[in-house]
């Protein structure tokens, strides 16, 4: 029975892996691990799993909503090598090409099963594109038989995808069996072993439904719950800021309690800064890839080849066949910060072109299609459409760069460090003049025995949690969750002896956990107006002020994302006091001690972020962000990953640099620089 | 666009301890409100946090009683448009009204397979633990192994 | 007794004048009118007023807080004329002589009397300063005998002005006796003469107290309501969204009432920007002009140094000896951009060299002054300082322009075109090529009859309802209320027989006032959550939307204040569309009626303010604003004033030019143009 | 920084119909909770609109009890500072607490006159209609005009 809203419950439950988080890749994890379960348990090892996740698994995670491509499906004329490349390239060069490339050779196999599974891939029959229940009536065929997908992009297919996730985590539940899934249980903080700091060995979390803590213990974790979103000021601050690109509900959980326990982050200093359709985040990438639409100033002149010249200034990068998306970005950025905004997607001219070569069945199909778009991953842009009136044939869309995001699936490459595979050449040893200043505990090289671990023993990731990659989206998603699956058993299976003990006891974890619950029981009759109370603060206006901090210092939409060393300064303090207040946040009910932890994780995140972004003294990413100090991508000193550990004792970050190292030739990418 | 529930339609889900709209919120924003006391509209559910509102339409979509729609965020979007899906078991029906009255229906498949009839394991190879972590379960039936050409990997 | 909430009692009231708004001019007036109001009565003529004012007088409009400084302040020792050209640098060439002149020469009186009835002003004895309460026991003099005010700077006078409205409002109620004074009724119309549309007969307006109409009838009418605040984004969004620097409850009222009478506005495409203290928006006057502090980029270089070869972009007005606030936003603007940010008052350097200079006793003050600035006036710089542990004297503070705020008595110009004295020689024909323009219902030149009368007859204005003039501030203000006093005696007296007749039945104009409480009634049980609701729309979320449009395409702070002709023909459609959705508001109390007709006001301010934008093609105030198109300072075209009426039945605005012309000789002001 | 009313403190200006704070707010944010509906606190004030506070402090100084303080707004300033005025009939006195535990006092003059005692027109010359519209009623006895130097006037 629950506990009371002062009291809760405290449930206590030991297995051998948790997995937390229900989305992409929990849910390839969660399909991949039962055969191997098995065969353990064959083999006399019996293994328990949990999942838990915050939401309900049907419609949990950045796929809640749908999607209406998966942008990641290699085919059989493309070689993961090439894949690889793409991924470096639109990372400005420094992605790990090990995960890369591991990810671009299995992660068809997972896009094969969705389609097994129902999931509607358009297929394009005879020259002809049709949509994912139609072409069956065509003669056409499943990927895995041979069909050809309807590529918008080099690697982007066309789904019908309304029902992705309810279908992925169809099987997933299938999977695990509902015994094994904890669903509205919402992770607060990984808790490492008494007997070695370096180690994981539990959990702890609350319902956020029934007065419950949740105290788990476990031999192995997948931690991949989703990317950071909400740490800047979004462009819309009423109503409309639950409007983000990225899920609002993934808040960081996974950077936070992954540094908290001590695991070893890369590259938080990038972010990704989606060019999309104005105030309502409508992707882009079928209306450039799929529609070839262009993008233009107030003018309707076209950015990226009136700015091309701009490209020269990063070399090599700016030579690349299709420019990194930061780049795009810095070229439209000229023409907003130059006043000729607004910036359009010029879908009139797109459509009316598209008709004189489409079939007439396909013209017939071509406005659905666009509506489509959004209708299956971003409703909200045709709420826009609606309201304005607007018909893409008859009139363009405003485009416009969004606040910034933290993630390490989509097109950024924060996260954490992760062990790669070890038959593609990756280094095994540090070498490089700043070696040393690498904190002795962590591994050298890029593999350290399993696949997927974290530098933190029994700890693994996928998905948006893995950093110095990106470009998995969904599909390389759920293949790196299945990949971690296999890991975690034979993590398992060679600790099956060990037993975790939890560092911390479970009366401190408990009274940490409704900290906010009983500072508001205390505090909440000293005043009239439960909002305004000199002892405590909301999560409300917590993350208003992390969202203010972020956006005027570290590089939001308030200064065209730039930023420099004395404004980073500022920062610092301002998060630091922050991070103080945020141990008087209040929760006057579960609903809000839910906001409240998302918002500490959010600060923590935010906070490696500038960090990051002090230590990297040069702008990598023009266009995503600018150290107006160092104003230049800096080849010569800053061609290297920027890696950190937090100490959760003293709460400060060690920053450091890792050496990069390409694994697959990257010259291919590049045209030689113009003069 | 944060959603809305119409008082007419809205049924608290018949009484049940949990209603479908709270059940898939992925943000826990539907909430049934047992006693009146935060509405006035007894075992009725509402958005409890409509600024922190998505659109991602989960629950519009599940609602049995087609009670629940978006109201365009008030704050970005002009008034009198409406976005509203009807959910089948294999496609979904959208009626899209323009502020100037302008009306468009789309028509969408969502699933080639009936709901609940995925076989995870029929017709896959058992998991041989000699191959743990050498590949996935499925590669060879599914097919979706890209070897990639040795010759691009630098050090191998 | 008073009627329901769905049902209001409607109070009708026949008076001579009507005073709108409580604040310095309505002061002003209401203390200068009883004089001569007896005077009329002993000429047999009866004479009636009432003063109405949303709030409470004693702490009603922009100085509630108080002040710590009055900034217009002649002095024996200099000219009218000095003073005119002071306005005019500081507006850019584009003001009023007539109207600055004449303030001029008549403010010191109100100053006088202030003194008078108990407002401590600081004096210089024996080369020391004092407080306003200490200089009389060190032999000190009232300003009227000869005494010596502590000048900040040219034009302002340091006082100890807590109670600085208090008092005045003292004087004003006193005055006027408490039956002529109806507090807590917002004034929401004017309504024109059924005979004569040109000509104002009555107001309408609620109580926010109780559930009724006030429907009053006049002869004349003084509408000094205050600037508008709060049509843009501030750069704070959440629970700080209320600190406003201006004050957040005047709401355009002035501006939008007038045009909606038919009244011509002039310069509404002024603005004033003001650099402040960050966050807090505290005062810079008396930091720059009395403790004789700099402003630095993060580096510690006086932009204003550094940057000053800019200011030859401007001539002539770059060449003042003071530089206009829009180029010192200017040039602060540029390291802002350019990411040398945070600009930072150097507080620390300041008070460290004071230290040396001052005398001891001097000293000792020093630092309770320094925090008498905000506590006087700016509480909230105070809560800045304390939450983030700054002391002046050991840590500089951050300096910030904010968002741009609509005002006529401040550092700003925009308003109502009012007629002005005919004794300084204003011209009293238009000659200009486009005169014709001009409609012809509207009077030739500066003068028509009865000084501060609109150009619709009935309807006068002072303070920060005059445009075209500017830095009047709270004495100025008070004294144009005082002038408009007598000239609707005046009036009233040369129109005792005429009897005003509504062209609106009282039925019609209560339906429309109690409009968003009916829509809410109608509406609110639609849906389970009375804020969202596809029938209405809540006065806050159209406020957010209209901050919005005005911050992204009306050169607000997301765009560096920067805007051209596209982003405002978005705005237009965008504004457009907000005022139909206006008719749409919800009230589900008296409060958001309020706020319902508050922001109605914002959106007719703000669409003024655009289409003056969207008419003016140059860039007039850089560092206020910038029109990309055209970014340039242009004298031949358009050194003239940009003027407007407003039709009510068709919601559309004729913008048309008025020539400019020097009365005093502006030459003086200028060094000759460097190279 | 918007303002809260301490609920140990306040009395709701013992039940008169209008409470002060309520009379002074100029943006008509203090509000009595006759019934405790609102609040929970019957007969005590609140803030009804706290992201409208504009900190003016115009309740603060005015509340008979001294319940009225603020808490600087959250979303910008760090928690544990406080800034608190106590008004009286010439002067106020501010007590001023930093995040860090500092403390400053300060007390500046407000009025040089007793509160009520303004005799308007005392003194003053009585309006003259052949004077209307040509000059301030007072500015003789107060010496307020500046005159001004002809020649300075272009076309005059
Ligand atoms: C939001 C979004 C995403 C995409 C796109 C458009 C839009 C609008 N585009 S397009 O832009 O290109 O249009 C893509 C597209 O079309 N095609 C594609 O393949 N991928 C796209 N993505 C990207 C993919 O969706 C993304 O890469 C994967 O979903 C990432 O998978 P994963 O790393 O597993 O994250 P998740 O969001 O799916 O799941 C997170 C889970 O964690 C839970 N959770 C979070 N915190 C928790 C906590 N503390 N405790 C317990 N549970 C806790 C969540 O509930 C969830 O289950
Ligand atoms: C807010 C503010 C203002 C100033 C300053 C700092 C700050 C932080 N500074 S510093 O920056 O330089 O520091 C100044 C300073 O130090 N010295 C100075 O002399 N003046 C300063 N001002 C300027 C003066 O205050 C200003 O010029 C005058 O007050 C203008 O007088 P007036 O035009 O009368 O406006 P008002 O705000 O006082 O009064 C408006 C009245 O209208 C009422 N009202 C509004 N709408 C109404 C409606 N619809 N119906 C009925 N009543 C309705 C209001 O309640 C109020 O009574
Ligand atoms: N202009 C573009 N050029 C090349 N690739 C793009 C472009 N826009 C989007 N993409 C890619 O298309 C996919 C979906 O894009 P988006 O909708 O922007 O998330 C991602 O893989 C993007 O990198
Ligand atoms: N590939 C790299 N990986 C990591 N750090 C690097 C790399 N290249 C240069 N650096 C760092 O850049 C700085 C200057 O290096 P160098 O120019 O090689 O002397 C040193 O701090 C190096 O550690
Ligand atoms: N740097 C400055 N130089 C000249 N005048 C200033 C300066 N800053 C403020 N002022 C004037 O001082 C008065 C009060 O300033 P503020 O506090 O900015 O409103 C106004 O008259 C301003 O125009
Ligand atoms: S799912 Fe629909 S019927 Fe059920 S409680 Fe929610 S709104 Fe009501
Ligand atoms: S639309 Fe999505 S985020 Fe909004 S209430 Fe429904 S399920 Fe929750
Ligand atoms: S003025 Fe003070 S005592 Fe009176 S109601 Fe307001 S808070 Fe309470
Ligand atoms: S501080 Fe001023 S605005 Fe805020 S509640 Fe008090 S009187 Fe009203
Ligand atoms: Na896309």
């Amino acid at each position: 029975m629950a506990g009371t809203f002062g009291n809760p419950e405290v449930v206590q439950e030991e297995v051998d892996i948790l997995i937390i988080g229900g989305g992409m890749a929990a849910c390839g994890a969660a399909y991949e691990i039962m055969p191997w379960i098995g065969a353990a348990k064959e083999a006399g090892v019996d293994i328990t799993v949990k999942l838990v996740d915050k939401a309900a698994m049907d419609r949990s995670g950045a796929v809640a909503q749908g999607l209406s491509a998966i942008n990641t499906y290699i085919g059989p004329n493309q070689d993961p090598a090439d894949y690889a490349r793409m991924v470096s390239n639109d990372l400005m060069g420094i992605t790990r090409d090990d995960l890369a490339y591991d990810l671009g050779r299995n992660v068809d196999d997972s896009v094969h099963l969705f389609e097994e599974w129902g999931l509607p891939i358009w297929k394009t029959v005879n020259g002809e594109r049709f949509d994912g229940a139609t072409w069956p009536k065509e003669g056409g065929k499943l990927l895995k038989d041979g069909g050809d997908p309807v590529r918008s992009g080099k690697w982007q297919i066309m789904i019908n995808g309304e029902s992705y996730k309810w279908i992925v985590a169809e099987a997933a539940k299938k999977a695990l069996g509902s015994d094994n899934i904890q669903e509205r249980v919402f992770i607060v903080k990984l808790v490492n072993d008494a007997n070695d700091k370096n180690r994981v060995a539990g959990a702890v979390g609350f319902s956020t439904r029934e007065d419950k803590v949740y105290v788990y213990k476990f031999k192995a974790c997948l931690l991949v719950a989703g990317g950071c979103v909400n740490i800047f000021r979004p462009r819309s601050v009423g109503e409309g800021q639950g409007r983000a690109w990225y899920p609002v509900w993934n808040a960081g959980s996974t950077y936070t309690m992954a540094a908290e326990a001590g695991a070893e982050l890369t590259m938080m200093e990038n972010r990704f800064v989606p060019a999309r359709f104005k105030d309502g985040y409508g992707p882009v990438g079928a209306w450039f890839l799929l529609f070839k639409a262009q993008a233009t100033n107030a003018y309707g002149e076209v950015y990226m080849t009136k700015n091309k010249e701009l490209l020269n200034d990063y070399p090599p990068y700016g030579q690349a066949a299709v420019p990194a998306s930061c780049l795009r970005n810095h070229l439209m950025l000229k023409e907003m910060k130059e006043g000729r905004g607004p910036i359009y997607m010029d879908t009139v001219t797109a459509l009316a072109k598209l008709r004189e070569t489409l079939s007439p069945r396909e013209v017939k199909h071509l406005e659905a299609e666009a509506w489509e778009d959004f209708l299956d991953m971003c409703i909200g842009q045709c709420g826009i459409w609606v309201g304005e009136n607007i018909e893409p044939e008859k009139k363009n869309s405003e485009l416009m760069p969004t606040e910034p995001y933290l993630l390490g699936s989509h097109s950024g490459c924060c996260g954490i460090w992760a062990s790669g595979p070890d038959d593609v050449g990756a280094p095994t040893t540090e070498e490089h003049p700043d070696a040393a200043l690498i904190p002795a505990h962590l591994p050298q090289g890029w593999n350290w025995g399993y696949r997927s671990m974290t530098t933190v023993r029994g700890l693994f990731t996928a998905g948006d949690g893995v950093g110095a990659s990106g470009h998995k989206f969904s599909s390389g998603s759920h293949t790196e969750g299945r990949m971690c699956a296999q890991s975690m058993v034979k993590f398992v299976m060679d600790n099956k002896d060990w037993v975790p003990t939890l560092d911390t006891s479970v009366e401190a974890l408990v009274e940490e956990i409704y900290r906010p619950v009983r500072t508001f029981l205390e505090h909440k009759d000293y005043t009239t107006a439960i909002d305004v109370n000199p002892h405590y603060i909301t999560p409300r206006m917590l993350q208003f002020r992390l969202q203010k901090i972020m956006d005027e210092y570290v590089a939001g939409v308030a200064t065209y994302y730039t930023t420099n060393g004395h404004m980073l300064a500022v920062a610092e303090e301002k998060l630091g006091m922050l991070k103080e207040d945020a141990m008087k946040m209040r929760a006057k009910d579960l609903h809000e001690l839910l906001r409240a932890w998302e918002n500490y994780h959010r600060i923590l995140t935010a906070e490696a972020h500038m960090k990051h972004i002090q230590f990297r003294k040069e702008s990598r990413y023009p266009g995503f962000y600018y150290r107006m100090d160092y104003n230049l991508v800096d080849e010569e000193n800053w061609h290297c990953f920027v890696n950190s550990v937090y100490d959760k004792e003293t709460k400060t970050w060690t920053v450091f640099k890792r050496a990069h190292k390409d694994l697959v030739d990257k010259s291919k990418l590049f045209k030689p620089a113009a003069h | 666009m944060p959603t809305f529930v119409r008082t007419d339609k809205c049924d608290g889900c018949k009484g049940g301890d949990r209603t479908a709209c709270m059940y898939i919120c992925p943000h826990n924003l539907m909430k049934l409100d047992v006693d009146g006391s935060a509405t006035g509209h007894a075992m009725k559910a509402y958005n409890q946090e409509p600024d922190q509102c998505w659109e991602c339409y989960s629950c519009v979509k599940i609602c049995p009683s087609n009670a629940i729609e978006a109201r365009h965020y008030a704050d970005v979007v002009p008034l009198g448009g409406s976005v509203q899906p009807l959910r089948g078991q294999d496609s979904i029906m959208w009626s899209i009204k323009f502020r100037n009255g302008v009306m468009k229906r789309f028509k969408f498949p969502i699933r080639t397979t009936p709901e609940g009839s995925i076989d995870c394991y029929g017709g896959k190879p058992k998991a041989d633990l000699a191959n743990l972590g050498k590949a996935l379960l499925t590669r060879d039936v599914m097919g979706g192994y890209r070897a990639g050409n040795p010759a691009e990997l630098i050090c191998k």
